[in-house]
């Protein structure tokens, strides 16, 4: 694929993740399918929304489960260059969470009315 | 550009239909189908906002196959819009993404 | 128009897939081109050479079969989630030393990529949950 | 096996149906399974709650879905002799569905605090 | 006899814990969990209705694996058990039967 | 005590099986008899030879089987709930003309009426739902 090429299929793909993470697979499947975009020089976005925002929790510890921490494997979203990462503030006021117990520092917290525009923005959603 | 919103579970037994109602925007759409159909009946429990938002324009679908089959005929909302695949697939051209909320 | 499908659900377990099949033949039929279907999560299931519903009832392989020989239509399964879930093709049972596979042949493995390229080059990417 | 033995193992089984028609399987699946016990002699009864409810509906047609009506199946309860069948009473009053929608006579409405005792009689709770 | 209630999904975005405590006796006792163990923290939206039968002497369990998985270890509501599979085991024997809500 | 379980979530997608796998352990361990283990809606994906997860992630097929050899259980999945899910051991494939089964052997395919037969055997019989 050539720089050009790239160019012409540079698609803004908003990833949103609604799930909690060990009670079923898709929030870990929704990671690894932003992880696999990230190969295609694509303009990618990450919100997490509903149950999805428990993800963030970084006191996780699944070694009961004998299944790996989610909380640890999020931070590899930085090292594949995935920056644009929201969190749905309506969500995390419902579950009373606050910003200093979430894994991620880098995260966007944003309120309903600029997710309904962030989606607007986008040429795809992807919903997990 | 719009989104269009499917909802695919009873607003009776999931919040999925409400987290949909808190980021729909006014140019938005929004599509029930499988036991989403159950939040296009009159006494859905989200019925009062579809019909706050429904007066703001936001238009609502309910795929007929779903709603025949669950013997809901009698039951919509009266604003309800009700289509058929062919409905569907055009409202997916009409906005430029989807969202499904399952 | 250029349409995807991503699809999470099993069949039967799930209305979703019934859904997503019934959308991809209105896509069809109303003259838009169907680039690929992505089968995911439980949506591996779909791909299964030996799903035996009774006779009376709906066979959503040999219809997701049919409408790929129809039109043409890359049928892809994620090959991490089908692994998991006990799907295989002669390939992925060879390299894992399993008696047998089990995947339809109008199915291709492949990995999450797919789903990928189905969102940049489709117009409109649409997802079935279960 | 002998009728004494039958009385020795004669077990109070109710199965308790929660989810819609049609969007799950599940609903035909405890169908299927209350219909496999009535060959075993035991006391059976089935309990409709939640949007299990909503498979009771007489206006039911699946015909574009291609699908057995779940309404025409029902009756087949009363011809394998099916006959304690309970319906939450708060299910159908939260969906303002009345008792003559539904497609089965003989139901019982009973509500919340019945069914609370109706669970204490029993020997074995199979859970749809 | 009584009977043991096992809720597995979150009360967050279903409706599950909320027929559970509609029909639950005094006698009953409630283990949640997987997802269910999102019922067991203080921000649960049925969190009040939970102190209430615990009040009347409905006891509420949650499994310790699936709430250190989703550390919630420092969230919980005060008044509830936590238990392991020996734990799970026990209940199902003290109560006569076994009602799954999922 | 005598105890059975039901198991109706598929492993993977839905902790439930993994829930149902520990639980039993747990019966055992506290000294109980696991009469029966029956396999009903998307559980009957349990019972699957050909399930290939990571090497690194719990592999439940295997963990069923070690469990039934060691304790002698009787796993059992429901024919109608298989056959559509694509589950067939030899038998069933022959019947069916299908080319291949992938029914683990230590599973065995049977009727609803061993789902009753093990809730008026045992003394309690425990769901697990995804």
């Amino acid at each position: 694929m050539t720089t050009n090429n790239k160019s012409i299929t540079c698609k803004k793909l908003l990833f949103i993740s609604r799930h909690a993470p060990y009670g079923t697979s898709l929030a870990k499947e929704a990671l690894d399918a932003i992880l696999a975009a990230s190969a295609y020089d694509q303009n990618l976005s990450l919100l997490f929304m509903d149950d999805g925002v428990f993800q963030l929790l970084s006191a996780q510890d699944p070694s009961d489960l004998e299944q790996k921490n989610f909380a640890a494997m999020l931070p590899v979203l930085a090292l594949y260059e995935i920056e644009n990462i929201y969190v749905h503030f309506e969500s995390l006021q419902a579950r009373q969470i606050t910003i200093n117990e979430l894994i991620l520092d880098g995260v966007q917290v944003i309120d309903s009315k600029t997710i309904c525009s962030l989606l607007t923005q986008q040429d795809q959603l992807l919903s997990f | 550009m719009s989104t269009l919103h499917t909802v695919n579970k009873s607003p009776f037994t999931h919040t999925t239909l409400l987290s949909c109602l808190q980021i729909c925007g006014e140019d938005d759409g929004i599509l029930l189908l499988e036991d989403g159909v159950f939040g296009a009946i009159k006494s859905s429990p989200c019925s009062e906002q579809l019909s706050i938002i429904m007066q703001k324009g936001i238009k609502i679908y309910a795929l007929m196959g779903d709603v025949k089959a669950r013997g809901l005929q009698e039951k919509l909302h009266p604003d309800i819009h009700i289509t058929d695949y062919n409905g569907f697939v055009q409202l997916s051209i009409e906005h430029r993404c989807v969202q499904s909320w399952y | 128009m250029i349409f995807s499908l991503a699809i999470y659900a099993a069949p039967y377990s799930s209305q979703a897939s019934d859904t997503a099949y019934r959308f991809a033949a209105a896509v069809l039929a109303n003259g838009h081109q169907l680039y690929r279907v992505f089968f995911y999560h439980d949506g591996v299931h779909n791909s299964s050479a030996l799903m035996t519903p009774p006779q009376d009832e709906i066979n959503l392989v040999l219809q997701w079969q049919q409408l790929s020989q129809d039109y043409n239509i890359d049928l892809v399964v994620c090959i991490a989630a089908a692994l998991r879930r006990g799907l295989l093709n002669e390939q992925e049972a060879n390299r894992y030393d399993k008696p047998t596979f089990n995947l339809n042949q109008n199915f291709e493995i492949s990995g999450l990529g797919q789903l990928v390229d189905a969102a940049v080059i489709s117009d409109r990417l649409i997802t079935f949950g279960g």
